[in-house]
């Protein structure tokens, strides 16, 4: 089938079972699909193994919601809004998620192996580093590089020496997610998905992933993105599943369609210090309201038109940032 | 207008506007900059509004050489875009770096030890669970490796300047080869791919630099501290007889730019 | 308009028309198909248009799923570019193609051998200097590696079907391991990473298949020709065992669909 | 220097040793630096070590003139207009040009390669061909593998195990051209290159290479190009050197400025077929027209209008392609 299939939010999470490994679209606190990632907290789901280019508040929401079992990453934080994991530093401490680092280009050549089909790709990037101490091999610690997992490799990483250059370098073992969940600008009819802006890491994401499920902020005629076939990023064939959902990536921001809520975030980050206080957000935010459009009303329109971007800078000049 | 050259005096200025100018001053005209959130946003715009018009930007996320009129937030705002020259990814940004396109990147972190590696990781042990989890190293060991010189931007505390850092996320002059661990010069590890590394630490104290040893020392003591106060904010014992003398202080209309073009809404500069 | 069905009666269709359908037949509705310049440009708008509307096909240069209202020339053809899903690079297709993303594929030979294997490199000698040079590989090699399935269009002659092409370019069902050379089955060579082969092979005389063992078998013979006669233009000894009869002909509606719809300039089909 | 130098072509050539290293932009017969080989062949370039995704007719017109003498790559010919590359076959058979093959995914890695900052890149691609036959190392039987030459890699590849997939594959070796061209339809006066349409392999020649000569079509605001940076290939600072000259890809295609010549492309097909005959049709298309205005004097404006593209397809609909 080439299409993607078109489905409401709770069915797209419904069809993503516990213990599946997961990747996002986005990058820290930017274009971050954070409806599926509340509604994934009201389904409950348990055991997820996130494998992220990079993490950010919605993996924050996930680990204290208690529905992640393994982080593969390099750097969970909110910006400029919170200065780190708080949920992440709770769970690693006390052994209920398993972490294991990589750099940023460690990730990016995971995920881009595997959106490849390649087993691993070289680098030479951060050479010399505990990211690489064969002791802090956390999933090795723990037992699950034994080839029973699937999603695990067999190594954290291989040093090999390369006959071209001479040099040592690392092998980073590819990764192929179950799920990819990605939040686009817009998406045609039959599935082509455009984002606009800076790309991240998504197109890595998509294709290294088993199943993607797209949520585009507004589904649009086809024949309209085709006629720009240069601005596109994937063709309908990469998406499985199709959700339509304004604001979707709120508190995180949006190129061309919204602001980063960054009062929403620093509250968050608050709330997420000690886990009595992040169940009763959540209880507030995630569970009280019921659905997306729930959440929104709680936000309040006035809110979200401060937030709404400037349709030609692509940002909101409304929303005041600073002290001035 | 007041012009560039005339020196803001003691009172004029506030510690953080003296550090965003001494980051400034790291940029040589025609660099390409590698800048990650926060202070080293006012730096690169800073440095392009004055001694450097022809340096350009690239922030991780994927955009180059951005030329905002509204003070970013975070690498991946929608801002970095105005006016960019390429929208991109990571992976085109990361390709570059890796190229060796990079001449100056500017980083932070939460610790940082004589040799110049930096900790944002953990504090305390590691494993098998944290005693305190940091962001991780995100692109900061990346971006330390592969650019030909970088800038770290750290507050200066006891705590922050350890004999060894708990964790080394990100690689200084002496790092440990795998997978002995043994300590080797920088040099040892990266071979033919060893383009440089930490070349400055500036804190609210002083700016730092690094000896023939990969030692750091201290360079410049900003006005109002002495170097024997620098030092006493060192877990280690930190060499203090190369200092040059005083930091030299923000012009004042560097301080006019600050304030009224590049973040004039006080995002940074409250 | 004629119905689809309706078949063409000998004489009411050219040699290449049968070609065009027999190869468009090889395409499975849904497919993503990879296709080279020529005769598999006219197979992949065909089947879209009857059989395959949801087929989507790829081009080696970088277009994926386009539209053309013109027929293209050659993949790099801005033609394949209107209404196409995605405008990209060489890059992002073999990503796509090495993914395991490709179902079928349509490539070309001037040579071939029993099991499949194609030469597009050079007739004769190889090395030092070669006897005759033709052009190269391109990407022929990667998609008969890298797709679920491939079909070959070539000219049926004795000289092009050899015992042993003399420059194995692409690889069939039997093919050397590196670095000793010994001729093995495909999945040997492949591993993990096996997804097919050749799948068929379309001439102007006949459609080859292959069987269990990767050995290429007569399955259908264009009408006008017999069996024996293909056997007679092949330089080893073809099974033709397994013929199951006459290829089917084009229907009018194909025809009428490849001279009205698809090229009616007349760029392939004169 | 962040920006490029705008000089003329003759300067731009001039600046090329003979025996560099040389990739170009394009595809087959789309979008080569036409104008730019005519110089070359002008100026007499000799030893010249072409390292190609792909070739095309630009590849033939070089061999032809005697400016090679290495060619690594995996496909040359004119497409539909002329099936094979005669010049080469002329030469490969002579032993004056060294042919070293490839498959396309073997080229495209190792430019990618070479444009990540990387030694070399795995890949699975065409194993099992006589590519990876170690009797067809040509450059190594001529003994060119022995690292006194910076641009050739002590072996053609390396077949490896992998230990994350337990299979074998192969590391093919980057390439850092010295030098790049790269024909683009739009350029900005600093430099931001947008190329419209396919990308073929363009930004993995430019980075790849040491300095790059970019040729534009024209030269535009670079605040216009600015404006859509989603729509841009490279940076003003990946661009050395940048010449303004219209149709500088005849006779190749341009996305949205003209069309392949084909007639052109078949005639110097026939008469590449001999020494002789190239020789006369060099004197006649190349040393002759003195430029590259003179040559398309020659061509005449008649000619030039058939090809020129339909502003709304991006491809010209006046020019007759078939037999009907």
């Amino acid at each position: 089938m080439a299409k993607p299939e078109k489905v409401t939010l709770q069915e797209a999470i419904r069809l993503i079972p516990d213990g599946s490994t997961i990747t996002f679209g986005g990058f820290t606190i930017w274009r971050r699909p954070m409806a599926a990632v509340y509604e994934m907290v009201r389904q409950g789901k348990q055991d997820l193994h996130l494998v992220e280019v990079n993490g950010g508040t919605h993996t924050e929401v996930l680990i204290g919601a208690g529905c992640v079992k393994i982080w593969e990453s390099c750097w969970v934080g909110h910006e400029l809004y919170g200065k780190l994991g708080a949920c992440l530093d709770r769970f690693a401490r006390s052994g209920k998620v398993i972490v294991e680092d990589y750099s940023h280009v460690h990730m990016l050549y995971r995920m881009l192996a595997g959106s490849m089909g390649l087993p691993y790709l070289p680098t030479y990037a951060s050479l010399g580093t505990d990211i690489l101490n064969p002791e802090y091999d956390n999933l090795g610690r723990f037992g699950l590089r034994n080839g029973s997992h699937p999603k695990i490799p067999k190594k954290k990483y291989e040093i090999v020496r390369d006959i071209f250059s001479g040099n040592e370098l690392i092998h980073v073992p590819a990764v192929n997610p179950d799920w990819c969940i990605v939040l686009a600008q817009m998406v045609g009819e039959e599935g082509t998905v455009r984002v606009k802006g800076q790309k991240y890491s998504d197109v890595e994401a998509i294709r290294a992933s088993e199943k993607v499920i797209v949520i585009a902020e507004q589904i649009v005629p086809e024949e309209y993105l085709r006629r720009d076939p240069d601005l596109n990023l994937v063709p309908p064939y990469l998406v499985d599943y199709l959700v339509e959902l304004p604001w979707a990536g709120h508190p995180t921001g949006c190129q061309g369609m919204y602001e980063v809520d960054g009062q929403f975030i620093k509250n968050f980050y608050e709330k997420s210090k000690t886990q009595e206080m992040f169940d009763s957000w959540a209880q507030e935010w995630i569970f009280g309201v019921g659905d997306h459009y729930g959440y929104l009303e709680k936000i309040g329109v006035r809110q979200l038109e401060d937030l709404r971007a400037n349709q030609v800078l692509g940002y909101s000049t409304r929303m005041r940032r600073g002290s001035r | 207008m007041t012009k560039n050259a005339e020196l803001a005096k003691p009172g004029e200025y506030k510690p953080l506007d003296l550090l965003a100018t001494a980051a400034a001053r790291e940029v040589k005209n025609g660099d390409i900059v590698f800048a990650g959130t926060g202070l080293p946003m006012l730096a690169i715009m800073l440095a392009k509004l004055t001694h450097a018009p022809e340096a350009v930007c690239i922030y991780e996320a994927g955009t180059i050489d951005g030329r905002p009129i509204h003070l970013p937030t975070s690498v991946g705002d929608a801002r970095n875009e105005y006016q960019a020259a390429v929208a991109a990814g990571l992976n085109e940004v990361f390709a570059q770096l890796q190229r060796g396109l990079v001449d100056v990147a500017f980083l932070g972190g939460a610790e940082i030890d004589r040799y110049g590696n930096v900790n944002t990781t953990a504090v305390g042990r590691y494993t098998p669970a944290p005693e305190k989890r940091l962001t991780g190293g995100g692109g900061n060991p990346d971006i330390n490796s592969l650019a030909k010189r970088t800038v770290f931007i750290m507050v200066q505390e006891k705590r922050r300047f350890k004999e060894r850092v708990d964790y080394i996320t990100s690689p200084g002059w002496r790092i440990p080869k795998w997978p002995s661990g043994e300590l080797v010069p920088k040099q040892e590890v990266y071979g033919k791919f060893f383009r440089g590394g930490p070349s400055a630490v500036i804190t609210n104290m002083g700016v730092f630099r690094f000896d023939e040893n990969g030692e750091i020392y201290l360079d410049t003591v900003h006005p109002g501290f002495t170097p024997e106060q620098v030092k006493e904010n060192c877990s280690f014992d930190l060499n203090i007889s190369r200092v040059r003398g005083e930091t030299l202080p923000p012009g004042r209309r560097e301080i006019e730019l600050l304030y009224t073009v590049i973040d004039p809404e006080g995002v940074f500069l409250a």
